[in-house]
């Protein structure tokens, strides 16, 4: 009776110490939006706007988990590259779908190369993957800033004086892309109540999502998820770890591409030198939200987190506004949010790794009980963790 | 043999690629199009403007120009339909003219006077490339900020 | 010979010669594209003097094994609630500064055990979550920088009458204090003495530190924890001491910072200090578990040359100001080129 | 013809002669039984076999390997696959996320070709699972141990973690030659006897089968000869139905002894006990210790023996607090705490590793460092006290003397004292190992593996250096060590560990065959 309830006991703990970031997060969006007093259909076309924007980015972090190469930051880096594309197709005017079809295909070359680059830093720095793929996103930075700031319109040739600096070379801070704004999500949109979908957005993410699922039942698919799980025994396998490594990063970098594609012509506008720098963050604490760790990550978490997510973003500021009576409280509140949920995230899954070790002690000592109990008997078993554990140190 | 069917593959992908990315560049050339209605001189000769015209496009009247009135419009693809509902003098019957035009795929704006179509003139009376000039924006050149960034709320 | 100098790139490695020589090229040219040289050097001795004690920040965790700090803006943020409180208080000229060290050393000490309890706690995964231990904290008090009941005039926003602004001036309070201490002239070169000395003086103190029985404890549980765990030192009691140490000088640092440049920065602004203080040192021929006073001393000045020397150089020979994007690209490629480093301890 | 032929095979890892004319023929079919101490080289003809690239990268091999008479020359483990020998190796090399089936087809999948993967190349083949469920059912069939295809690697019980390797080598149709790591090592004995049949029926299907172990009984029992291997040399080549257990133990252990050492060797059963261990349990990976008992007498040197894994390195490591363990230690009458290094060391206890460069020494840092560093932290020694001991100075003077001086006592080769320890040989850095405990002056000394990986020259300088300074200072000392001949030298007494407990305990002079039995008495 009492061991029924212990075991009913323990798996309501190990389902809130597994989803602790979901639900805390449910918690400050059930605070958070009466208070801020927002209508539902505001906020559910406010989150299906969101959503349309940024599911695809998130999208584009799965592969490389399924690598084992970790949250990838370096995503920044397909944005780059999908920014370029929609400079060049902006002066090329290139309006309205097929602009954004052609962004998406000029974006690919830059994309591939940048996620090749990527893709072989990381295999000279394995085991710190993700501080490493951070810092290329700011060495990128800097390569791409010297292309459009000063390459391009002195090197590059750029036709149009309107996103250009005045001085003659250099794109604009902001290069306006009004001409292809929003014309996939209004492209088949309806609306039902008041509340806007964008069908042919929401389409293009469930295609993705579609092709992700195919991807994982491929021999590449395969191979990646071994790779992740444990790379010596790939290795041995005769699977080529570096080269499944690079095609994860590159496959993850073009998706981001697209998906940045996708992100700014909802916005309408791209903002050349900032539009990119926090996108990484963000999608990683909205997948992360969703109850992805920094090894195991499903669509599903990429829609619950980008939902989340987003409440949480829409509703913070006024939220914050009305308790404490200054706007920026909430600004503020959402960036320390999404920080501090990376931070989160990367703590527990150091912490998780040393648990799994610390537990074979306990183990042992539970055996030595056993066996003092059952001697002069031969003894316990060793313990099955034994060698997996070995193995993952 | 594998390898030759592999290439041959590969190669019809990226043609086709290619090939796509040929294609939005021509159905994808945005332009400006800005409709006159302006008396106009043509060697020597004058195409007096219209007292009324209005555009109509895709079956939305997109404005009513009155003597000296100008509009615009953008459009995506290089061929341009327009309806124009006429009035030459005050008083007169409307007449219903379609317009049909291809555009220059080089010009990003262009220029149509509708006195001087109306006439039947050659082309190049009445189509001309409109450039803006590049009017000096206050925007600061200065240094993108970068790293320094605040995360924005827009997101 | 041709192999000796291979293995003098090896050893030194290309993207520090790089630096290098791109430096020396900015000092020679200087003078012929008419830069005012002596005005440049007296600049790149007071940034010397502004940034020498946030690297000198990062050693003492690179010599336990905890990786590169780049958690530094928890420690700058140390730094911040002591000097907004030494000027709350009333303090004024050079007393000021005195109560900002006094007041931040007990946060700074608080906060570094905090951090160091969390470091024990992930041993291999110390640099990412580094990282994002000051993100969070730097976003977590913009909050507080708000909500926190400060009333200075010349600290809040004049219209709401509370919450601080984004940049306080120092003027009145200890502004220079340190640079202008003892302040020589040669010439045109002008040496800000007290920061240096103070400088010289933390230095010296690590220098020393290092060749104690604990230094030494600390140097041999970065070489190899094990040994030194089978040696009986208590491993997470020096890793926590060296989180404690670089906490407590990164916030003295960004007091001197703020004493040179004459501003305090709020908010978002310690975000990204980590990031030089990591690429100077690594720079100066540091490696992820490898530091010494001579590298935070060669590397400060050498990172400091190319911020300050660019922009004019650079503006002068192309009409151009690339140092921006030089900076990042320097910097930060020198970050990449450390992480990729097998790291260089033997096994 | 035979399958598979070996001729003459000699290696040597830089001048140590591991293996010395080895002879071995393989019918199809046949089951042949490898057995031998560790080190003896039964491993190192295996990698030859099997093509590891460390043979390679040790300076190959010289003798012929024939297989069905032609003479073959692996590069890669993946060549002898392509030539039909399979190998399970004593780790698993399974993905513990996938499922048995996933495991067994590994990077060998049956896959369907569509019209991405016609683009982007044969790698986006969408698997065909209905076809890897029949080719695992297979191959499981073949092994004739029922396991669960569907179960994921880590839910599964250590056994079929076991089996599912062998079904991936028996899902190779090109199989020929088995080779068998300790495969029992890890099985309950209902397990084992499962893979003793099946290897029976391995066997009847024409595939040759290497199994090596040390469960003597399970050779007796399934393979048709023996073939025994001491000291780098096969001893015995000989059908298994025309020996038993105690003539392969004798052979696999005998040795004739130095004569000259003998002498040394002194039993006082009358001497106080130093050193009581009870109940000692230790979480050391691969070495795992079960309830040890265990006394060492006031100033013997006591031998701690046994074949690798079964648990010897664990009692020092457990000791010193490396690694978790629990139980009870005393040290003369006082309580030791566990899991506390500092304790032991202040208890003036010392420990010299078998890992040197794990965690015998500081690579990057100086000899002066490694020697003083633990007399330095531990007992305030080579240190200047200013401000009455607030500050504890390094004194690198008297660092430089005492190891100065144990270099000129060890006769450690170095160009100064100031030289890094990773540049030293392997012989002269497990001297420092052996100076740096020496200058804890210690009263109870471990000293684990103190000669492997060293040259012969250097071993007997190891093992004086102990025994003088045993003899001389009277510490108790506590050696473990793989080979049984050195224990025998140096040792008093020696005890044996099998199966994480302690065995028996023997004096030096008993004859091998005795280890050699207690060796083998609980192998697991």
């Amino acid at each position: 009776m009492s061991g029924k309830q212990n075991s009913a006991g323990k798996t309501v703990f190990s389902f809130l110490r597994n989803n602790t970031v979901p639900l805390m997060f449910i918690l400050i969006c059930a605070v958070c939006i009466p208070i801020s007093g927002f209508s539902p259909s505001y906020l559910l076309n406010e989150i299906i706007t969101r959503l349309g924007r940024n599911a695809f980015l998130i999208l584009s972090l799965l592969i490389p988990i399924m690598a084992g190469m970790g949250l990838n930051f370096g995503m920044t880096l397909g944005a780059m590259a999908g920014e370029i594309a929609l400079i060049f197709v902006s002066d090329w005017q290139i309006w309205g779908i097929p602009g954004v079809v052609l962004a998406m295909i000029v974006s690919i070359p830059f994309s591939v190369l940048l996620g090749w680059v990527c893709g072989k830093i990381l295999n000279m720095a394995k085991g710190r993957e993700m501080i490493t793929s951070y810092i290329i996103s700011f060495f990128i930075n800097g390569i791409y800033q010297l292309i459009v700031l000063y390459l391009m319109g002195s090197v590059i040739p750029i036709a149009h004086g309107s996103i250009k600096l005045p001085r003659g070379y250099g794109i604009r801070n902001t290069v306006s892309l009004l001409n292809m704004r929003q014309c996939i999500d209004n492209l088949l949109a309806i609306r039902i109540e008041g509340v806007k979908i964008p069908v042919l957005t929401l389409l293009i993410i469930a295609l993705m999502c579609i092709l992700i699922v195919w991807f994982r039942r491929t021999k590449l698919g395969q191979d990646m998820r071994a790779v992740g799980q444990d790379i010596h025994v790939a290795r041995d396998a005769g699977i080529n770890v570096e080269r499944t490594r690079i095609i994860s990063i590159i496959i993850s970098t073009v998706l981001a591409g697209f998906g940045m594609i996708l992100y700014l012509q909802n916005i309408g506008n791209l903002s050349t030198y900032s539009a990119h720098s926090q996108v990484g963050m963000f999608c990683i604490a909205a997948l992360l939200v969703g109850g992805a760790s920094v090894d195991r990550a499903s669509i599903g978490n990429v829609f619950l987190g980008a939902i989340l997510f987003h409440t949480m973003f829409i509703v913070a500021p006024k939220a914050g506004a009305v308790i404490t009576g200054d706007p920026m409280i909430g600004e503020y509140f959402r960036v320390f949010v999404s920080y501090g949920v990376i931070t989160l995230a990367l703590i527990m899954y150091e912490m998780k790794k040393r648990r799994q070790k610390a537990s074979i002690g306990a183990q042992l000592a539970l055996a030595q009980k056993d066996d003092d109990r059952h001697e002069p008997g031969i003894g316990a078993q060793p313990s099955p963790a034994r060698k997996e554990v070995e193995r993952h140190e | 043999m594998n390898n030759k069917r592999k290439w041959i593959f590969r190669g019809c992908t990226l043609l086709f690629v290619l090939l796509l990315a040929g294609l939005m560049f021509l159905v994808g050339r945005g332009h400006t199009v800005y409709i006159d209605n302006k008396t106009l001189e043509y060697n020597g000769e004058s195409y007096s403007a219209l007292e009324r015209s209005e555009v109509w496009i895709n079956g939305e009247r997109l404005s009513k120009l009155s003597k000296r009135d100008r509009t615009m419009t953008t459009t995506i693809g290089n061929s341009f339909e327009m309806k124009l509902i006429n009035t030459e003098k005050k008083g007169d019957d409307p007449t219903e003219v379609v317009v049909k035009l291809s555009l220059p795929y080089s010009w990003d704006g262009i220029l149509v006077n509708i006195p001087g179509y109306l006439a039947g003139l050659p082309q190049e009376a009445w189509l001309s490339e409109f450039i803006i000039e590049p009017t000096p924006m206050e925007e600061d050149a200065e240094e993108p900020a970068g790293e320094d960034d605040i995360p924005t709320a827009e997101f | 010979m041709k192999e000796k100098l291979a293995s003098f790139v090896a050893s030194f490695g290309l993207p520090r010669l790089i630096i290098t020589g791109f430096l020396l090229a900015l000092f020679i040219l200087a003078p012929i594209v008419g830069v005012d040289l002596p005005m440049q050097i007296t600049n790149v001795i007071n940034r010397f003097s502004w940034n020498a004690i946030l690297v000198l920040a990062m050693v003492p965790m690179v010599h336990s094994g905890c990786g590169l700090n780049f958690g530094l803006p928890l420690g700058i943020i140390s730094g911040l609630l002591g000097a907004t409180l030494s000027l709350e208080l009333g303090f004024t000229g050079p007393l000021s500064f005195v109560m900002a060290v006094v007041i931040s050393t007990p946060f700074a000490l608080m906060l570094g055990m905090g951090y160091g309890v969390l470091l024990n706690r992930i041993k291999g995964g110390e640099m990412m979550i580094a990282t994002y231990v000051g993100f969070s904290s730097v976003s977590f008090m913009c909050m507080m920088w708000l909500l926190l009941p400060y009333h200075k005039p010349d600290m809040v926003w004049g219209m709401a009458g509370k919450g601080l602004r984004t940049t306080i001036s120092l003027e009145g309070y200890y502004d220079k204090v340190l640079s202008n201490f003892l302040q020589i002239n040669i010439g045109k070169v002008s040496i800000p003495t007290g920061a240096l000395l103070l400088f010289a003086l933390l230095a010296f103190a690590m220098w020393a530190f290092l060749h104690t029985k604990t230094g030494t404890a600390m140097t041999a549980v970065g070489s190899n924890p094990t040994f030194a765990k089978a040696a009986g030192i208590k491993v997470d009691k020096i890793r926590m001491l060296s989180v404690v140490m670089s906490t407590w000088l990164a916030a003295i640092g960004i007091l001197v910072y703020e004493q040179g440049f004459g501003f305090i920065q709020l908010y978002m602004a310690p975000f990204y200090m980590a990031l030089p203080a990591v690429s100077a040192i690594l720079i100066g021929g540091a490696s992820v578990n490898k530091a010494t006073i001579v590298h935070v001393i060669l590397g400060t000045f050498l990172f400091q040359g190319i911020v300050t020397m660019t922009p004019t150089v650079m503006n002068s020979v192309i009409h151009t100001d690339m140092s921006e994007v030089i900076r990042v690209i320097a910097s930060n490629g020198m970050i990449l080129y450390a992480l990729t480093r097998r790291s260089e301890v033997s096994r | 013809m035979s399958l598979l032929e070996m001729k003459n095979i000699r290696k040597d890892f830089f001048g140590n002669q591991v293996l010395t004319d080895i002879n071995l023929t393989l019918e199809e079919g046949e089951v042949l039984g490898l057995v031998g101490e560790n080190g003896a080289g039964k491993s190192t003809l295996m990698k030859i076999l099997f093509g590891m690239e460390v043979i390679r990268d040790t300076g190959g091999y010289e003798g012929d390997i024939l297989l069905n008479g032609q003479k073959v020359d692996f590069k890669t483990p993946f060549e002898a696959l392509a030539a039909g020998i399979g190998m399970v190796h004593q780790e698993f090399s399974l993905i513990p996320g996938f499922t048995a089936t996933e495991n067994i087809l590994l990077n060998r999948e049956p896959k369907k070709k569509s019209v991405i993967s016609e683009v982007f190349g044969e790698r986006l083949d969408v698997l065909n699972r209905k076809e890897m469920t029949a080719r695992s059912e297979a191959a499981i069939e073949k092994m004739g141990v029922k396991i669960d295809g569907t179960m994921v690697i880590h839910d599964m019980p250590v056994g079929h973690k076991q089996f599912t390797e062998i079904a991936r080598e028996l899902s190779k149709d090109q199989l020929k030659l088995l080779i068998l790591d300790e495969p029992t090592a890890v099985l309950t004995e209902k397990e084992a006897e499962a893979l003793l049949s099946s290897i029976r029926g391995m066997a009847a299907q024409g595939i040759a089968v290497i199994f090596i172990t040390h469960r003597l009984q399970e050779i007796l029992d399934v393979c048709d000869k023996v073939v025994i291997m001491r000291d780098s040399c096969v001893v015995k080549d000989v059908p298994s139905s025309e020996t038993d257990i105690p003539e392969i133990t004798r052979l696999m252990v005998g040795r004739q002894m130095s004569s000259v050492l003998k002498t040394e060797i002194r039993d006082n059963p009358d001497a106080p006990i130093a050193l009581s261990i009870r109940k000692l349990w230790v979480d050391m990976p691969g070495e795992t210790v079960r309830n040890v008992n265990l006394d060492v007498r006031e100033g013997e040197i006591l031998g701690i023996g046994g074949l690798a894994g079964q648990g010897k390195l664990g009692i020092p490591n457990g000791i010193m607090g490396l690694y978790d363990a629990g139980g009870e230690v005393t040290l003369r009458g006082e309580k030791i705490p566990l899991n506390s290094p500092r304790e032991c060391l202040n208890a003036s206890m010392a420990f010299v590793s078998e890992d040197r460069r794990g965690v015998g020494l500081l690579l990057d840092e100086t000899l002066e460092w490694n020697i003083a560093f633990p007399a330095m932290q531990i007992q305030n020694k080579f240190l200047k006290n200013y401000l009455g001991g607030l500050i504890k100075w390094r004194d690198e003077k008297a660092i430089r003397e005492i190891t100065q001086w144990y270099i000129d006592e060890l006769a450690i080769k170095c160009t100064s004292s100031r030289q890094k320890a990773k540049e030293l040989s392997g012989g002269n850095q497990q001297k420092v190992c052996l100076a740096k405990a020496f200058a804890l002056e210690p009263g109870f000394l471990f000293v684990s593996e103190p000669t492997r990986g060293i040259d012969v020259g250097a071993k007997s300088l190891v093992l004086n250096a102990l025994k003088r300074f045993n003899r001389k200072s009277g510490v108790t000392i506590v050696m473990i060590s793989s080979e049984l001949e050195e224990l025998r030298q140096t040792c008093d007494r020696i005890a044996i560990v099998s199966g994480g407990r302690v065995a028996g305990i023997l004096p030096a002079t008993e004859s091998a065959e005795q280890f050699g039995l207690l060796m083998i008495s609980q192998v697991k």
